[in-house]
């Protein structure tokens, strides 16, 4: 019974670690590969975003129209 | 005079036992320790206090409530019985904690550098060699610890009082008391235990080794990662999914951006209450019978061995790795892999500014760090399915 | 080898069940729709993450504790089963939760403009109808609702998240996890759903209908009328009491203005702690055999419907009202009257500036909106009460 | 039994939405009535409020008794 | 047509009592007084509206859940029964607001001025006196009360709140309404109740009596007090161990400085969350039948009584201990003595100010003040350990 | 049994208020003891707060050093 109990604690020393090894090298992998993926995904939609935050600037867009326009026939004529 | 015979005889002094009266001091000591020194007072001070409340003889602070046949109650519980039963018995309350520490972590370290992962794999080691240990004792007649209880020893090097108090309730809650003291105790310890050892497996070169500037991490991988965490554990380790479920949905909660009234709830006045109530209902085990023997000693002897082992292994595992690999890793931050979270980051940061105070290791020490969490809540998982079927 | 294959047996992939795999991806999917979409994240948030847990195979956690013969307890339940069976069957949470509304409700454009209240009856119009084409879909053998679980889908037209789960908890326990989904999901299309009914059925001049400003509400009116709101609910409906009894609780806490940090406590921690387990709970209905059938999809149908016949009879009410009183109401507010507090109104306001960009109908909707909630709150009694007769 | 089942969810309807429209009607003369009366309390109460708001103005109340007397004894002369 | 029938037949109106109806009466006057008067209304806003909820006929606020054989619910029972049931009767609820309320006292005042203590022990002799009036009422066939439920009523002298709650929840349960209102109604009129009985019994030249400044007291002092206080208890009066020991741990927590965190949360989102839910769970146990009976009335003017004997005896034993010192009390703080903190320190700030406006008795008066909840919870505990036996 | 009530109530007041007494007197002698000996330790403690303290005084005590070095060698030329 007793030399059974040593076989439990170093059962539990191999199957542990080798089970918290696996899972947490596996989770390097998926980490890394979620941070790619995610970081990829978040680039292609990223140029949407300055687009949209663009409003924010001080000058309103209208009057940059104008100005855009007015600049345009200048060079036109 | 009948009646100033019975309340004497009713008095504290008159019903006292020696078990009581000693554990009243050992309550005693852990307010001491937990105010006068500074020990992790958020759990020793309501530990120690119900320590001092739960051996208080005759005041019924963890007596059973009494019902009649009709299911009247005839006298009330006392108030640990309730916060033992309601909340540590069914393990409510380690995994509401759990919730508020994932509410309270930042990832983004470990984001930058994922392969810190495995430095809080290694520091794990302690956890299964000191279960080796105890088993050990009990083959050379020394001490007599069951399988369960070994797993529950082993788990205090897991550096992580939460996690700890949810495997004892579930493998051997006639431990929970010795082993929650023990637990918060090194984790306090922490910058006592560590630097000897650190600094006896490093030499002064590797010590100075600088690391490269974290990366910043999106806010999509961080709102991404406790997902893909969950998932993980759903697919391979269900038993490790009640407390890293928990912690998941804390994180997510922190870093979606779209309850941050949950998550301050969370990370304030949820987890403090139930830190109280945790405290009280862990000072509720620590009866003069179940801490007063020698197991206890083996437990505390136990535990710091676990935490030795956690620490070299976290150490040894990082030299590992930088013979692998071109970048180099300090290897004091494999230190932190224990976790203890932030305590052992912060020592594995004094360590280093000796060496070279140009070196900063903070942030890089606080991946292994929050990876010592995941880390001993997966060998929390493994033990409990293990141990279970044994 | 034995214990890999045990840990490998015991592991989430080989007991996943198919249904189990899919109700983790609704989860995911609750998820990207709370984050990435902001789809009422207080809740689904909650619930979409309850949803995965609850589907981890293995992991135990609506698992029922076990006792032994004695009363001891042998193994512990899982934390939603805690969390459902403690504070959703019993009906804990939606009430909580409503006290805590109460305790954020301004009743001041509604006591400004009474008659607003026969708007939050119209849209309740939403509920009964669908009921009636839940049991029409039985009739014609397309789908099979009991009486009770037509009645539980009706209240999905009341736009009110812990109504709908309270009389759902109370009358179809089984179809909780689909309704309040529904519920929150459809809350959360308002501005989607909402206006192309409501331009269809007013005119351009309708829209532009100016409202006379708001008088000014005294302090005693406010405190006055949630004491006689109970007082009515009292003597008239009491099934509606538990619900609009801690609602008005809720309220004259808030306007007494003598309990202040009571009314604190309830508007943050409280209701904060309540809504993150009472969508955990939620979560732990969502299990594949009871979401993962047809019914669940005529649930959705059938709230969308009831969304829409709400919202369209709000605001031909609103249209009757002005044919029969000189003072006009401008009829895009009757649409408020869903409840969906405070979303209904802003989508009134936003529809009111496209035909006129200075008329600001936000505050004239807020009294329909929040009488939407009374209104959904007393058909939620009258069906309880009828259903339960029946 | 199907035929009972439509019954009852037309009842439910007819006397479900008679109990909603009945009761928010209610509670509109209730409410209406209930802000007159309780308007009608406060206003007769009101008086006390403005005096005891009074000595919130810069000025102080003594002060303006004293320049209401130099005041009306200028006029008085 | 039937359905109109059975729904007002299951009306408020059919159904309701003239018992009932007079309760939600009294629940509104309660409101009235807590809003209106300013009577205490963190407790008796609760208790109020708790008063009016449980009145409602019909609306099941106490009905008990069923369970079928199975032991699966078949209705669920009504928010006051969970609360009434899992706080109040438990004990829980008062304990855990006398923690807040351990965590919200500064005990400076008293421990730089020891000796006040004895006020605070000579206040309760109007506890004790009533408890025998309460006999007497019904040796002379006047009322019929045991002699728990004496020791019920003369608790209400102690003015203190839950220190009453938790005595009569574990005494005579059918008498907490009508004790708790009387608790909270005199604490809250003691401005009126106090004044006349102070100036009666002290000389012009007493209450001119100037009092030294207080010495400032160590952060030591304050941190070791709650534990000797502990240590005391425990010893002595393990039957005031569970109210006292609550206390001292809340003060602990205060003054130790190391769980801000832990104390923050007690003052403020625990204790107000306690207080709302053991109000209504008061409110619970105001029905017409434990409430409109002749034994109220008694237990109104036991109340009174209790308290007007507390003051005097107060103010009596400040007289007492002056003729055996040298350095002179104000006899007006021992007025203070039966707590109802900070209220009678206040009142004891006041009267002395008429006497002498230069006279600052509010500090002085902190010490009996305080020393008054721990002269009641003592007395408690030695009822509790009397009255059991008896 | 009417008599027993009365002399139950007449126990409750002896020995409730005689325990009270007896316990809130011997608090009293137990909270001054404490204060006495709490204080005295925290004073033969004290001296070590002072120290800990000055460095928080504007002047870097290194510099303080210096001129006191500076004076001292002033005094002894
Ligand atoms: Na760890
Ligand atoms: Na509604
Ligand atoms: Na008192």
């Amino acid at each position: 019974m007793d030399a059974t109990l040593i076989d439990q604690g170093i059962d539990l020393l191999l199957y542990g670690m080798g089970t918290v090894f696996a899972f947490l090298t596996l989770l390097v992998a998926v980490t890394s590969l979620m941070s790619v993926i995610v970081n990829k995904l978040v680039v292609e939609v990223a140029p949407i975003a300055p687009v949209a935050i663009a409003p924010q600037s001080s000058v309103d867009p209208r009057i940059v129209k104008v100005i855009q326009a007015a600049i345009d026939q200048h060079r036109a004529s | 005079m009948d009646q100033f015979y019975s309340l004497w005889m009713s008095s504290g002094i008159m019903q006292m036992q020696a078990g009581q009266l000693i554990m009243m001091v050992v309550g005693l000591v852990l307010l001491y320790l937990a105010i006068g020194k500074g020990f992790e007072p958020l759990l020793l001070v309501p530990i120690g206090f119900g320590t001092i409340l739960a051996n208080i003889p005759g005041a019924g602070f963890d007596a059973a409530p009494v019902y009649n046949a009709l299911g009247t109650m005839e006298s009330p519980g006392g108030l640990l019985y309730y916060v033992y039963h309601g909340g540590i018995e069914t393990g409510l309350f380690p995994l509401i904690i759990f919730m508020g520490v994932g509410a309270m972590t930042d990832f983004g370290p470990l984001l930058a550098n994922p392969k810190t992962l495995l430095l809080g794999a290694a520091a794990q080691v302690g956890i299964f060699v000191t279960v080796l240990g105890a088993v050990a004792l009990g083959h050379f007649g020394i001490l007599d610890f069951s399988i369960r209880e070994a797993a529950s020893i082993g788990i205090i090097g897991g550096a992580d009082g939460p996690t700890a108090i949810f495997v004892t309730s579930k493998l051997a809650p006639d431990l929970l008391g010795a082993i929650a003291v023990a637990a918060y105790s090194y984790m306090a310890l922490v910058p006592i235990i560590q630097p000897p050892i650190m600094r006896a497996l490093t030499t002064d070169a590797e010590r100075k080794i600088k690391m490269h500037q974290l990366r910043p991490v999106s806010k999509a991988e961080r709102i991404v990662f406790p997902l893909s965490l969950l998932v993980l554990v759903a697919l391979l380790l269900p038993d490790a999914a009640p407390l890293l479920g928990m912690f998941c949905f804390g994180n997510l909660m922190r870093e979606s951006g779209v309850v941050n009234r949950l998550s301050d709830t969370t990370q304030n006045a949820l987890i403090n209450i139930v830190t109280i109530f945790l405290g009280l209902g862990v000072g509720s085990k620590m009866s003069a019978e179940k801490f007063l023997n020698p197991e206890t000693m083996g437990i505390l002897l136990l535990g710091a061995v676990a935490f030795c082992i956690g620490t070299a292994s976290g150490v040894i595992m990082a030299k590992v790795m930088n013979r692998f690999s071109k970048e180099q890793i300090n290897p004091l931050i494999g230190a932190a892999g224990v976790s203890a979270v932030p305590m052992a980051a912060r020592v594995a940061n004094k360590v280093g500014l000796e060496a070279n105070p140009q070196n900063f290791l903070l942030m890089h020490a606080m991946g292994p760090n929050v990876a010592g969490v995941i880390g001993s809540a997966v060998a929390a998982g493994v033990m409990i399915n293990l141990v279970s079927g044994m």
